[in-house]
C-alpha cells in the first residue's frame, strides 16, 4: 500500500522524548494523531508550573508585597520567552484565553473603534471590507462575522478549490481598495496548506489593509518569526504546542494594540477610574482585564523552553517527514480521497481524508477500535467541508512525539475501514 | 464480541443500509431539524397525527451508520403508534442511552435495545439520539 | 491593645488544613493575607489537575474518539460539581477566564442585543439606567460604563458612606423604573461588606430589572445557594476558591443566558456555519468559544470537593471568627482608620485599614519586612478610595487556612508602622 | 544593616519629609501628569527650560515616601542643570532602577545612589520612577 519510507531521515530522538509525555505512556496501545486539536504536555511543562503554584504564587501586578514580586516576575519572564519565540517584544504580546479569545479582542476592539471611539484611525465604516478564505476555522470567520454585523462593514472570501486549498490569486480578485483587513491562517487545520504568508502581507500593504494571522498550527510546529513576517495582529494558543490550556496569546504591533480599544475591560487595565469613565493602560495591560491565568502561562513559557530546547527547525523537519509518510500511507488506499495539497507537495503533518461510503464518526470508530486516535468531524471549518461536498471528514495530524510506527498503522487501519463497512462492494 | 462488534451490531449496519422511513420529511405537517455539532449533520424528521390519534412519519438527511440506523429503527418501532406512546418510547431510549451501557432496553423498545452497546461510547450518543430528539420536537408542535 | 481572642471557638482543624498547601509550608516565617486577592491550592487540586493531564487529556466536544470521550466526560463532570456547589443546574454555568470575563460575556451580550440583535427582549434603549454602587471593584464597573457607551444607556449608583459601605435605601433611591440591571458585589473587596442580596432582588423584581451578582468574594468563603437568591446573574472565579488561575465561571438563569446573545465567538459554539452566518448552540456551549480551559475546569472540581469535605458553613464560622479578630486586632491602634462595618458588625474576614501619615504602599513594605504578607494599593476599586479621600489602603485577608496567630502578628506590626515612619510625632 | 533599613535609608525618609521641590507643577510651561497603577496616586511634573539650556522644575502629588523622596532627591539633583544633563541623568537612574541592586549608580547621580537598594523590590521600582519618567515626558514636550 505505501513504500517503505525513508525512516533514516526521521530524527528520532524527537521521537524519543515520549518519555517526556506520561499520558503517551498511559496509552502504550494507542496512536495519539490529534496533536492539531490539542497536544500532550511534557513533565517539564507540568512540573515548572507546580513548582512555581509551590513555591512561587500570588496576585500578579496588584499590591507590592514581595510574594506579589515574585510572582510578577515569574509572570513577566513567561512573556519574554514567548515574545522572543514568536519575534516579538514582549509589550505586543497579550495573554487571551485561547486563540480564539485572542481573535475576538481584535475583532471586539474594532467594533469599539467603529462605534463608540472619538476618531479612530482603526474605525470601519460601512461599505469597508474584511478578506478571509473559505477555509478558516470558526475561530477566524465568526469573530468577522459579526464584527461585520456591528460595523456596516462587508465580508469578502477567497475560495477553496476542489483540493480545499485557495491561491493568493484567488484571495487578490477578492480584495478591493476597500479591504481594510485581511484576516487567514498560517497553516489550515484541515487541509495541512502553508499560506504563502509574505505575499499576503504585501497584498494586504498594497492595500493599505491590516493583516491577521491565524498562526494556531504554525507557532508549535514551524520557526515563525511574525516581526519578520510583517504581519499586523497574530494569535496562537498554549495547549496546542505542549503549554497548558488556558492560556493564549494575540500579537500585534505595538502602535497597533495601543489604538486599538479593549473591549473587555476590568481590573488592572487602568490609570484611572471615576464612576463614569476610565483611562487605560498602554498595551499589553489595556487588555489583560481580572486576574489572568498566571500558572499556565509560567507553563507555557516552560513549553517554549522544551521546543527551543529541540529546536523548531528540526522539528519541522521531523514533522516534514511524517507528512510525507501521512499522505503517502493514505493515497495508496481504493476509495480514500486526500483533502489538501497532493503528495509530495509541501504541506504540516495534518493530513485529512473522505472515505467513500462511511460517515467519518464511523471512519473514527473504527480507527479508534484500532488504537488510532484520530479527528473526525468538520474540524471547526464547515465552510470547507461544504465547498468539498461533504459535512464531516477524518484527520490525522502530528507532533515530534510522533513515530512512524503510529503512521504505519493509521494507514494499516484504514485501508480496513470500507470493507469493515461493507462500503467495498 | 469486540468492543467493536458491540457497538456496531448487524442489526445497526443492517438498519443503516435500510433506511426504513426516509423519505419526504418536508411533506408532513409538523417537521423539525437536529443539528449534530461535532459533524454537522442535518437530520429532518416530518410527522403527522391522524384522527384517530396516531403518528406517521418520515426522516430525510445524512448522518453516520449509527444516526442513520436510530431514525431507521425508530421508523419502524413508532410508525402506526399514538403519539403518547411515541414519547414514552423517547423517555425509554434516552434513560437507556444516558445509562453508559448499565440499563437495559424495556421490552416495548424492540430492535432499539440494541443501542445499549452505543450508549458506553459518550460521544456516540448523541448521534443515536439525533433522530429521537428531532421526533420529540416534532410532536411538540403537534402539541 | 487587643483583648484575647475567643480562640477556643476557631476550627483549629480547619487551619491544620495548612499542610495540604506546599506553598504555605514554603514559607514558613510569611503570614499570607491576601487571600481575597488570590487563594493558595491545596495538593489535591493540584494532584486532581495532573491526574487528568497525564492520563486522559484530549480535545473536548471535538470528535468522537474514545481519548476525547474521557475528558469531554471529566470536564463536564467539573461543570456539575461547581453547578451543584452555587445551587445552579449544569447548564447554567458557563466556564470563562475569570470572573471578570463572566461579567464582561454579560456586558457585551447586552451590547449586542441591543445594536445588531433583531428585537431583543434583553436590549437597551438609550436612557434606560444600568444601576451599581459606588463600592464595586473595577470588573464591575467598568463593563457598564462600556455597555452605556455603547447603548445609550445610564450608569446610576448607590453612593457610599464615610466607612465606605453603600445601604439598601441609597440604592433604592438611586433606582428608577429605567432601571434594567443591578450589578453589585455580594461581598466587597474592601470592606468586606456582605450586602443584602434578597433586598435587592426583590427592588430588581418591582422594577422589572436583572440582576448581576459579583460573587467573587462569597462564593468561596460562604456557603452559596444562587438559586435560592434569586439573581439572574452571578460572575465567580477559580483562583479564589482554591482553584487553578484561567478559569471563572459565569451563572445566569437558562432563559436568560439563551436569550443572549455571544459576543465572542468561535469553534464549538455552533450548530451551522455558512461563510455569512452563523447559528448558535444553547447555553453554556455557545458562550464556549475555543478550547477551553480544560484541566483548569478539572482542578476547579477538585478544589469544589476540597471545600465540600470541609463544608462551607464551617469554613464561614471560622472566618467570621477571623474577622473578628481582624477588627479587634485594628480597632485598638491609634492613628490607625478601619474602612467598612464597625467592630462586631456582620463582615467577611476583610479587614481594610487606613493608617494616618503613612502611605499604603510603606505600610505593605513594613509589614512584608515582618513576614506579613498583605495587599496594598485601591484594590481595584478607585471610586470607593476616592469617596473615602484615600488613594490606597492596606487590606488583610484570611481564607481557611488563615490562623489566629497570623492575624497577631498582622496586629503586632501594624501598630509599629507609625513609628517607624516617624509619623506618631 | 536590615532590608527594611536597605530601603528606607535615612536619606529617603529625609526627602520624603523635606519634599524638595513640592511646588506649584501647573504655573510651568510644559507639564507632565504620570500614574502609579497600583495604588492610583498621580505625579505632576512643571519644567520650563531657560534661554541658556537650565531647567528649572516642581512637582506636586502625593505618594509613598519612595516616590515623594525619589522627586524630592530628583529635584535638588537636577534644578539648573541642562536639559541634556537630565536625560543623562534619569537614563542613568532608569538604568540603575533595573539592575535589581547589581549595578551602582553613576558618581552624578548624587543622592539619587540610595535607590539602589529600592531596585532590589521589583514592585517598588515603578515607584521610584514616577517623578522621573514624569519628567522625560515633561522635557519632551519641550523638545
Ligand atoms: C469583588 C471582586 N470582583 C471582581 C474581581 C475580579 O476577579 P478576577 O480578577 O478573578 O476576574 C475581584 C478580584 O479581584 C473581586 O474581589
Ligand atoms: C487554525 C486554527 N485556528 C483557530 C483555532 C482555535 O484555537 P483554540 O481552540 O485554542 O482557541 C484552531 C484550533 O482549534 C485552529 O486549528
Amino acid at each position: 500500500m505505501r513504500t517503505t519510507p525513508p525512516r533514516d531521515d526521521l530524527d528520532l530522538a524527537l521521537t524519543q522524548s515520549r518519555r517526556d509525555f506520561a499520558s503517551i505512556g498511559h496509552h502504550p496501545g494507542r496512536a495519539y494523531l490529534d496533536s492539531a486539536a490539542t497536544a500532550q504536555r511534557p513533565a517539564q511543562v507540568l512540573d515548572a508550573e507546580r513548582a512555581f503554584v509551590e513555591r512561587d504564587y500570588a496576585a500578579v501586578h496588584r499590591g507590592a508585597s514581595e510574594a506579589v514580586g515574585a510572582a510578577t516576575e515569574a509572570f513577566e519572564t513567561a512573556r519574554h520567552k514567548v515574545a522572543g519565540f514568536v519575534g516579538a517584544a514582549a509589550d505586543e504580546i497579550v495573554w487571551t484565553e485561547n486563540a480564539t479569545d485572542a481573535i475576538n479582542v481584535v475583532a471586539l476592539g474594532l467594533s469599539d473603534a467603529s462605534t463608540i471611539a472619538v476618531d479612530s484611525a482603526l474605525a470601519l465604516r460601512p461599505g469597508d471590507e474584511i478578506l478571509v478564505t473559505e477555509a478558516e476555522h470558526h475561530a477566524n470567520l465568526l469573530p468577522w462575522q459579526k464584527l461585520a454585523a456591528r460595523t456596516g462593514a462587508v465580508l469578502r472570501w477567497a475560495p477553496v478549490g476542489p483540493d480545499g486549498t485557495w491561491s493568493i490569486d484567488g484571495l487578490r480578485d477578492a480584495a478591493s481598495d476597500r479591504t481594510r483587513l485581511i484576516a487567514f491562517a498560517h497553516v489550515s487545520n484541515v487541509t495541512g496548506l502553508i499560506a504563502p504568508v509574505a505575499d499576503v502581507a504585501e497584498l494586504a500593504r498594497s492595500l493599505g489593509a491590516m493583516t491577521l494571522l491565524d498562526a494556531c498550527q504554525s507557532v508549535p510546529h514551524l520557526p515563525v518569526d511574525l516581526g519578520a513576517l510583517g504581519v499586523d495582529f497574530a494569535a496562537f494558543s498554549g495547549h496546542k504546542m505542549l503549554g497548558p490550556t488556558g492560556i493564549g496569546a494575540l500579537y500585534g504591533r505595538a502602535e497597533l494594540l495601543n489604538a486599538l480599544p479593549p473591549a473587555r475591560t476590568g481590573g488592572s487595565t487602568i490609570t484611572t477610574v471615576t464612576m463614569t469613565d476610565a483611562e487605560f493602560l498602554p498595551a499589553p495591560q489595556r487588555f489583560e482585564a481580572g486576574t489572568q491565568p498566571v500558572s499556565q502561562a509560567v507553563g507555557l513559557g516552560a513549553a517554549v523552553d522544551y521546543l527551543d530546547g529541540w529546536g523548531m527547525d528540526r522539528i519541522h523537519a521531523h514533522e516534514t517527514e511524517l507528512a510525507g509518510l501521512l499522505t503517502e500511507a493514505v493515497a495508496g488506499i481504493p476509495g480514500v480521497r486526500l483533502i489538501g495539497p497532493p503528495p509530495g507537495a509541501p504541506r504540516a503533518a495534518i493530513v485529512s481524508v473522505d472515505v467513500e461510503g462511511v460517515h467519518a464518526h464511523d471512519v473514527g470508530q473504527f480507527l479508534d477500535s484500532r488504537g488510532v486516535s484520530v479527528r473526525v468531524g468538520h474540524h471547526c471549518a464547515q465552510p470547507l467541508h461544504r465547498a468539498l461536498g461533504i459535512s464531516a471528514s477524518t484527520r490525522a495530524s502530528a507532533y515530534l512525539y510522533t513515530t512512524p510506527g503510529e503512521v504505519d498503522r493509521f494507514g494499516a487501519a484504514l485501508a480496513e475501514v470500507r470493507a469493515f463497512f461493507g462500503a467495498d462492494r | 464480541m469486540s468492543d467493536l462488534e458491540g457497538l456496531y451490531q448487524e442489526v445497526i449496519l443492517d438498519h443503516a443500509r435500510r433506511k426504513i422511513g426516509q423519505g419526504d420529511a418536508a411533506s408532513f405537517v409538523h417537521q423539525h431539524t437536529e443539528v449534530s455539532p461535532t459533524c454537522g449533520d442535518r437530520m429532518t424528521i416530518g410527522v403527522a397525527v391522524g384522527d384517530d390519534g396516531t403518528i406517521s412519519l418520515a426522516w430525510e438527511g445524512q448522518g453516520c451508520s449509527i444516526s442513520t440506523a436510530s431514525a431507521s429503527v425508530m421508523s419502524e418501532l413508532l410508525e402506526g403508534s399514538t403519539a403518547e406512546h411515541a414519547h414514552e418510547s423517547i423517555d425509554a431510549f434516552r434513560s437507556m442511552m444516558r445509562s453508559r451501557g448499565a440499563e437495559e432496553a424495556p421490552e416495548f423498545l424492540g430492535d432499539a435495545e440494541v443501542f445499549q452497546g452505543v450508549s458506553k461510547y459518550v460521544m456516540r450518543v448523541k448521534c443515536a439520539m439525533l433522530p429521537w430528539v428531532a421526533l420529540e420536537a416534532a410532536l411538540g408542535q403537534a402539541g
